[in-house]
């Protein structure tokens, strides 16, 4: 089985501080890995090294077998990652559809195009209709992303990050802030999206860690302690003392 | 919820507009075509059409100035400069082409124009493109001020402080058309008008336009669904460096002159001024504003010694009260009269008008008052403002000025409350009928 | 030859603190509140005119400290009746409201005052040459204006050292709301900086007043080039701007000192290039070029170092 | 009753606001005196000001309004830069416009173009060109053997430029002795403080300054000067405009500045002296334009003559007109170029005697007169080719 | 200490508030629960004023309703909002300095001990605020407003996007501020902390208050729960 995701040796320093301390990680191809830790641990540090918004100051990191460290986010984008942000990060003033248009466009190979007529691309309107529905928002087709309650955003951020088809998704805490319904249908919208492809997730809410990680890597102060199926992780009690706590869900 | 591959329901999507209304869309073009020719007919005065044709020009530079500024949220202080270089190198091609009995005729010479600017956007463009916000800003303003500088010393091709000039009858003409009268030239500025607004609009229509949209929202999250922001940036500033051009072009016609303050700082101010004033948020936006402000320049000199002054407060008074521009104030309306609840916040604005025209009035006494005892004292007191004569030296005049202007502020403070009153229920009326705001 | 220098050396630092005199404010204005005020040159005119009016009355010296008084209050009006509404609309409504102010004030001045340079005396006690080097005079007056800018620049960074005003106007740009939970009265300190930032501007221009001309055009004459010594020292750098002051004001004066050109440089054209634009370049000389230099830094400055020369935050 | 409309472009803002008020105040003063005595073919004569920011573009603007408001004749001087593309304007118009011409009457701008190369004949200009004035300069520079090195700085535009080459021309024909110490130009009406090119100045060693700056250019330049305490002789155009001589009070240059002119107070001309306190006593400003006082007249006096207010008939009378001018002596408008020659004055600033009654800007200095140039000798060739209608 | 009476907020035409009753004692800590978009953490913004707010709101006897809000906080209601309003230019401890009301009378809560309670806050004093995680943030907000040392403290979803660990954490420094005599008005999703440190508890729905009482009481009452909490 073929890895998405590779980490070789990466380190991560800002000046004096080092956050991500030498991490070796591989995600298998169409697997659905799980990135837990305590706060500041190093989780969105990761994710901003492996998406390109940051470079890492040691150690390489490859998607499918080539190497991406060094490229900008959008052309990591452009070969098929992408992910979502932990601090809900949409196009505020445009409307729920343009939002998610905009990030169907490039996968659909309009690029930069000035002489299309958007409306009549009826590719991009069945894929935006598409994300649409999936993520629930068909009645807030409309509004402007700023004025969703907190977890609609939630949810357009998701949509935005799997809406160019990327076969490569990196979710940060998707469900934050959520009520457990709320949690409960993205976590079944996220298991149905991401179906045969690749997913690394954080997330703070064990239920959803446990309902739908095939396998798991906690962080800790920059490293990763342990890495292993949902079971070894729940058992392990270096995981337990550093990150869960007494109260596992 | 839907299954992946399942049919999705054509509900989704916002709904393809209707025949008819495609058929309203067109119509309106065909409309502002129409407009364009019948409108020397009403107006024939050799001024009227160059106002016209000025508003002309001034409409072409704004929307070229808001594919910027609304579009993709970059704000220029140095506009003119792809403005002045159409116009310069617009000049030099009638020149040129007079000279060698080129068969290039005159209503050609804007692509010249054009050209000029999208050459020299992508220039100067790449670089400052880089950054946005404040940063580009300023680079546009340091750039600004170094090409209208070096204007000064290039003599040769931008002819010092006197300029360039030329004479637009002498290239091939068309069906003899000399382009000599003024008509002939509105009808030409009116074609390229036309012309370049289809386009810009266009342009707001297609995929590169809604990622200038998102560029000028977040351009952070534009990464991370596979455009690189400074593509998006520099495209959109060559675009409008392009239209740019040719407005300049048009303008060099217009004169049959160029010179550097073409480029200047004046010059990017305006068209600034015009597009905010007229509404960034809406494509005809810089439409109204650049009719507004020229007729403005045009117009007030005549009217009052001080225009200046009247000029500051306009724009005080629009960037307070109208913080959409004049189309902003106007499409407030459009959920009432969607609607059809505007009758009901008209009357409040009859009872509100009343107050503050009688306040402005005031406001304006007592300022032509002061005018003529400080500016032209000694002069004949029987001075006339906005075409009303009237005795300034008459000390009624200042009871007068103070009564209209305290009085009518303090009613106009109440009565304006009342329109806001009035108008949120007009809304909400509104909104009950079903009307999306 | 070392006449030159040294009198330019001296001229430049005279010309670099005057500009910081008039850039001090907009530091304050443009770098803390983050409003682009086009108006600071026409509250550096007020002050000028009030000085002159108010000197007229009770002589320079009460002019010097009523005037920035007056025209600071008449800052402190501006934010509050009319920046403060247009703030929510952001950057580009402040900006254009300032335009909009800028052209009343220099309407309004020229109704007063008109449109000839009134009669703004140096004032007597100030009135003989403080020292004569080459036997050029450098006047008293120039002198006691760079120790005011000097003084204003102290003052100033102990003002913003010892206070949290500086935080909490950086704070309040971001977030307004929060600061306020906090319990700071955001809109009376965003009122106070800006009357203090005008209230600088018009000292400038009493100062300047005398030195320089004071006609209803000096707003205009002055124009973008404060902003160019803010950014150039960077947004939020008070001694950025002091050391960017003293750069332009060096790097003009002796710009315009010298007559180098490439023609002085490598011999005249030859002459069938006469008539083309080549010539201009060619004959151009460094001193024609000095009004650019500023422009030139700034472009510089912003593509190779965004944060200005000790700017912390990013342009 | 209609009038007669002369529409008056020049800046009424920006930076050459305060000279284009002064044209303006005067124009209307000189529009009363000429109501006074029933006004032009029993037309009252009206100045219609239009403010043109000393922008050429801004003054086509003007024009046209102008024309549209029915004014048949625009006057115009501050700014060779406009004057030359007015002028170009109005001879397109008036060719493609048959029956509406409209004449251009230049008062101030003194580019030698205007009438040479450039020339026009729609086109007329009372102001001797910069050419004449600098003949003059140099002409008297000549009877001066104390000005040995001469330090040029004028205004980076045609009329500045014109003065500077003439002058190395000139000088270099009449005085070959004497050394081009410096031969500077700097931006039109943008410089604050001139501190650094009289340092330059000063460095240069020059004992006399040529330049042609006007309105602030020149206050501003002596200002510096006064506070550097420079001390040369200066041969200027416009060293009487507004500021200029409260500058060199301030400069202490008693009889030290000298300007050459169409005019000056104090020639004892006993009808100017009467304008002149009648002018005085209305406005806070001295008569700085007696090129403008004949243009009028003049004006009015071709009207009559064509008894006409047709300005293609105007324009016939104007050309070789002869006209006793202002402070006294014939002139005459070229037919060849429409420029007009008379008798131009050098004069000093400085401390009066009896014999000069007038002082300026309430300094107590006032004009005193150093030589006289009688129309012949300012008569200069033109290679203008006039083409009539 | 504070009463909320009959409160209603709009935002723009839409009613979200409409007619509130809470009231809050001294020292006590009441949770507010309910689902998403019910309109908790608008009670607490019309509250500070952040939203205009229609009703009477009284604390310490001065009705505080329509007060700009720094008045409000001066009065000593501290809130701690929703998404982590931390000023991300300046560093973890300008702050906290912020949080200060006046440097001259400071409080009973010390930089340093807050710095104690949170050592990750500690090691990133000096780094802009801005490039926290997010659970630094979600600390710094808390101290913050701490160090202005309020009487009643209101803070909305401390707990959301923590680790587990740390959210037992922040459960036990609510219960130590309220163990220091501040009052606590807790807007929380996870019920399981809610109910372990609160006193009382409110249930919204629908801009109204469905539910008053004790912790046990709503555990006991499954109606409320099934129809108002969706557990
Ligand atoms: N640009 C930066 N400069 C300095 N320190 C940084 C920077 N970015 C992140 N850090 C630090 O690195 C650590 C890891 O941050 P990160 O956001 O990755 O934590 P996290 O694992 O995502 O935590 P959480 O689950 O709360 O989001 C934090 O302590 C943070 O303060
Ligand atoms: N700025 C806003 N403009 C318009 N409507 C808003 C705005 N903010 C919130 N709302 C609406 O007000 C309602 C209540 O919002 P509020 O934030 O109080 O919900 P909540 O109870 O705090 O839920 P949560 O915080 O879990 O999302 C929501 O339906 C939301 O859609
Ligand atoms: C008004 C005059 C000083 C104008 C100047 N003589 C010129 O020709 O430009
Ligand atoms: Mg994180
Ligand atoms: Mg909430």
């Amino acid at each position: 089985m073929s890895t998405a995701i590779e980490l070789r040796g990466v380190e991560k320093t800002f000046g004096i501080t080092s956050v991500i301390r030498n991490v070796n990680l591989t995600v298998a191809q169409g697997e659905r890995h799980a990135l837990i830790g305590p706060n500041g641990a190093g989780k969105s540090t990761l994710f901003n090294l492996i998406s390109g918004y940051m470079k890492p100051s040691v150690g390489s990191i490859l998607l499918r077998d080539q190497v991406i460290s060094g490229l900008p986010p959008f052309q990591i984008n452009r070969r098929g990652l992408s992910r979502s942000f932990q601090v809900t990060n949409v196009f505020a003033k445009m409307s729920v559809w343009e939002n998610l248009r905009c990030a169907v466009l490039w996968a659909t190979g309009h690029r930069y195009a000035f002489w299309k007529n958007i409306d009549n691309l009826p590719e991009v309107r069945d894929r935006t209709a598409q994300i649409l529905q999936d993520i629930n928002l068909v009645s807030r087709r409309d509004v402007p992303a700023g004025l969703l309650t907190y977890a609609e955003q939630r949810a357009l951020e998701i949509g935005i990050t799997i809406a160019g088809g990327a076969d490569v998704i990196l979710l940060d805490e998707p469900t934050a802030g959520m009520s457990h319904a709320e949690t409960e249908r993205a976590v079944a919208l996220i298991r149905r999206l991401t179906e045969g492809r690749t997913l690394l997730i954080v997330e703070h809410d064990m239920s959803v860690v446990f309902g739908l990680a095939d396998r798991i890597s906690v962080l800790v102060y920059g490293q990763i302690i342990a890495s292993g199926t949902p079971e070894e992780i729940r058992g392990n009690p270096k995981v337990k003392e550093a990150y869960l706590g007494e109260e596992v869900a | 919820m839907s299954d992946a591959t399942a049919k999705i329901p054509a509900t989704i999507a916002p709904p393809r507009p209707a025949a008819s209304d495609r058929l309203k869309f067109y119509g309106i073009w065909i409309g502002a075509a129409l407009a364009l020719l019948v409108l020397p007919k009403l107006f024939s005065s050799g001024g009227s059409l160059t106002t016209f044709s000025l508003i002309g020009i001034s409409i072409i530079f704004s929307l070229s100035y808001n594919i910027l500024l609304g579009q993709t949220g970059m704000l220029s202080f140095g506009h003119a400069v792809y403005y002045g270089l159409g116009g310069f190198l617009a000049i030099h091609a009638i020149n040129i082409i007079a000279k060698n009995k080129f068969a290039i005729p005159l209503p050609l010479v804007p692509l010249v124009g054009g050209a000029a600017g999208l050459v020299f956007a992508m220039l100067l463009g790449w670089v400052s493109t880089r950054r946005s916000g404040t940063a580009f800003a300023m680079i546009s303003l340091g750039v600004a001020e170094l090409v209208a500088s070096s204007a000064l010393i290039l003599r040769t091709f931008f002819g010092g402080e006197a300029g360039v000039s030329a004479n637009r009858t002498k290239v091939l003409r068309l069906f003899d058309w000399s382009f000599g009268p003024q008509i002939q030239i509105y009808y030409l500025v009116a074609a390229w008008t036309l012309i370049a607004v289809i386009a810009m609009y266009a342009l707001t229509r297609t995929p590169l336009g809604r990622m200038c949209n998102a560029v000028r929202d977040n351009p952070e999250r534009v990464q991370f669904v596979g455009y690189d922001p400074h593509i998006i940036r520099y495209i959109a500033f060559c675009f409008s460096g392009l239209f740019a051009g040719i407005a300049g072009a048009l303008a060099a016609i217009n004169f049959e002159i160029a010179n550097s303050a073409y480029l200047g700082a004046v010059q990017s101010g305006t068209v600034l001024f015009a597009t905010y004033i007229g509404g960034v948020g809406f494509f005809i936006g810089p439409i109204v504003g650049a009719i507004f402000v020229t007729l403005l320049s045009l117009g007030l000199s005549d009217l009052t010694q001080v225009w200046q002054l009247y000029f500051g407060l306009i724009f005080i008074a629009v960037v307070m009260f109208a913080p959409g521009g004049i189309t902003g104030l106007l499409m407030m309306h459009r959920p009432l009269l969607k609607g059809g609840t505007l009758s009901r916040v008209l009357p409040s604005y009859l009872v509100a008008f009343v107050p503050t025209l009688a306040m402005i009035t005031g406001l304006m006494l007592a300022i032509e008052t002061t005018v003529h005892f400080t500016v032209n004292p000694g002069e004949d007191s029987h001075i006339k403002a906005f075409g009303i004569p009237f005795d300034a030296a008459n000390p009624a005049i200042w009871a007068v000025a103070a009564v209209l202007l305290i009085g009518g502020f303090l009613i106009a403070r109440k009565t304006w409350a009342r329109v806001a009153g009035s108008w949120d229920d007009a809304l909400t009326a509104a909104r009950e009928k079903g009307v999306a705001a | 030859m070392l006449e030159l220098i040294v009198i330019s050396t001296l001229n430049g630092v005279l010309y670099g603190m005057l500009l910081f005199l008039m850039a001090s404010g907009l530091t304050v204005i443009f770098s803390m509140l983050g409003v682009l005020n086009f108006a600071h040159a026409s509250f550096y005119m007020l002050g000028a005119f009030f000085g002159f009016q108010i000197s007229r009355w009770f002589g320079f010296w009460p002019a010097l400290i009523l005037a920035p008084l007056l025209a600071g209050a008449l800052g402190a009006a501006v934010e509050r009746y009319g920046l403060r509404h247009v703030h929510k609309n952001g950057h580009v409504a402040e900006l254009l409201f300032t335009f909009g102010l800028a052209f009343a004030i220099e309407e309004i001045v020229q109704i007063i005052w008109g449109k000839s340079p009134v009669d703004f005396r140096v004032p007597p006690l100030l009135d003989f040459p403080a020292f004569t080097l080459f036997s050029t005079n450098y006047p008293a007056f120039k002198i006691f204006m760079l120790v005011v800018s000097i003084v204003i620049f102290i003052g100033l960074l102990v003002v913003l050292k010892r206070t949290r005003i500086g935080l909490i106007v950086q704070a309040a740009l971001t977030h307004p709301h929060m600061v306020g939970h906090l319990g700071h009265n955001v809109g009376r300190i965003f009122m106070l900086v800006f009357g203090v930032g005008t209230a600088l501007a018009a000292v400038a221009g009493v100062i300047a007043g005398p030195a320089l001309v004071t006609q209803s055009n000096m707003a205009g004459l002055l124009g973008p080039i404060l902003f160019v010594v803010v950014v150039v020292g960077g947004l939020g750098s008070l001694p950025g701007a002091f050391i960017a002051s003293l750069l332009i004001g060096l790097v003009q004066t002796f710009a315009v000192s010298m007559n180098g050109s490439l023609a002085g440089a490598f011999g005249p054209l030859s002459p069938d290039y006469a008539a083309t634009w080549l010539s201009d370049i060619w004959n151009v000389t460094v001193a024609q070029i000095a009004p650019i230099m500023p422009y030139l830094l700034l472009v510089l400055i912003l593509i190779f170092r965004p944060m200005g020369l000790l700017g912390t935050r990013d342009t | 009753q209609e009038t007669v409309k002369i529409g008056y472009i020049d800046p009424l803002s920006g930076g050459g606001a305060s000279v284009g008020e002064v044209g303006l105040k005067t124009f209307q003063f000189l529009a009363d005196e000429l109501n006074a005595k029933g006004g032009i073919l029993g037309k009252k004569v009206e100045i219609v000001p239009l403010d043109n920011k000393t922008n050429p573009q801004e003054s086509l603007i003007q024009a046209q309004k102008a024309i549209d408001g029915g004014i048949r004749y625009i006057t115009q001087g501050n700014g060779s830069s406009v004057a030359g593309a007015l002028s170009d304007f109005v001879t397109k118009f008036n060719d493609r416009n048959p029956g509406k011409e409209v004449l251009y009457f230049n008062y101030a701008a003194v580019d030698p173009v205007l009438t040479n190369e450039k020339c026009s004949f729609w086109h007329f200009r009372w102001d001797a060109n910069s050419d004449i004035k600098m003949e003059a300069l140099t002409n008297y520079i000549k009877t001066v053997p104390a000005v040995k090195n001469v330090y040029l700085i004028n205004q980076d535009y045609s009329f500045g430029q014109s003065v500077r080459t003439q002058a190395r021309a000139m000088l270099g024909t009449k005085r070959p002795d004497v050394k081009i110490v410096g031969d500077e130009l700097h931006p039109l009406l943008k410089i604050t403080d001139f501190a650094p090119y009289i340092a330059k100045i000063k460095a240069s060693g020059a004992d006399s300054v040529i330049t042609g700056n006007w309105g602030q250019d020149f206050a501003l330049l002596l200002k510096a000067a006064a506070d550097a305490g420079l001390k040369v002789s200066w041969f200027t155009y416009y060293a009487g405009g507004t500021g200029g001589p409260t500058a060199i009070k301030q400069a202490g240059l008693n009889h030290q500045v000298f300007q050459i002119a169409e005019g000056i107070p104090n020639l004892g001309h006993a009808s100017a002296d009467v304008f002149e306190k009648a002018l005085r006593a209305k406005y806070d400003f001295s008569l700085f334009y007696p090129r403008a006082v004949n243009e009028m007249r003049m004006f009015a006096a071709a009207a009559e003559k064509a008894k006409s207010l047709d300005p293609v008939k105007v324009a016939a009378a104007l050309e070789g007109m002869e006209f006793e001018v202002f402070d006294g002596g014939k002139g005459n408008m070229r037919k060849d170029d429409h420029q007009f020659f008379q008798p131009m004055y050098i004069a000093s600033f400085g401390e009066r005697t009896d014999k000069e009654p007038f002082d300026e800007e309430k300094t107590g200095w006032g004009w005193k007169l150093a030589a006289k140039i009688d129309t012949p000798q300012t008569v200069l060739p033109t290679t203008c080719k006039m083409e009539r209608p | 200490m504070l009463q909320v009476q009959d409160l209603h907020a709009y935002y723009g035409k839409s009613h979200i508030l409409q007619g509130v009753d809470l009231h809050i004692d001294a020292g006590e800590v009441v949770s507010l629960l309910g689902r998403n978009g019910v309109g908790r953490s608008t009670t607490v913004k019309a509250i500070m004023g952040e939203v205009p707010p229609h009703g009477t709101i009284t604390f310490k006897g001065t009705n505080i309703a329509g007060l700009p809000s720094f008045r409000i906080a001066h009065l000593g209601l501290g809130y701690v909002p929703e998404h982590r309003d931390i000023f991300p230019g300046l560093t973890v401890r300008q702050n906290l300095m912020l949080g200060i009301k006046d440097p001259h009378h400071p409080g009973k809560w010390k930089l340093d001990d807050m710095l104690g309670m949170f050592p990750n806050l500690a090691a990133r004093a000096d780094t802009a605020a801005g490039v926290l995680s997010g659970g630094e943030k979600q600390m710094l907000t808390i101290c913050r407003t701490l160090m202005g040392d309020p009487e009643l403290v209101m803070i909305d979803e401390p707990t959301e996007g923590l680790a587990p660990i740390i959210v037992q954490q922040v459960g036990d420094l609510i219960a130590e501020i309220a163990r220091r005599g501040v009052a606590i008005l807790l807007v929380e999703q996870k019920l399981s902390i809610a109910l372990r440190i609160s006193h009382r508890v409110y249930v919204m729905g629908h801009g109204r208050i469905v539910f008053e009482g004790t912790p046990a009481e709503l555990k006991a009452n499954d109606a409320v729960r099934r129809e108002w909490l969706e557990v």
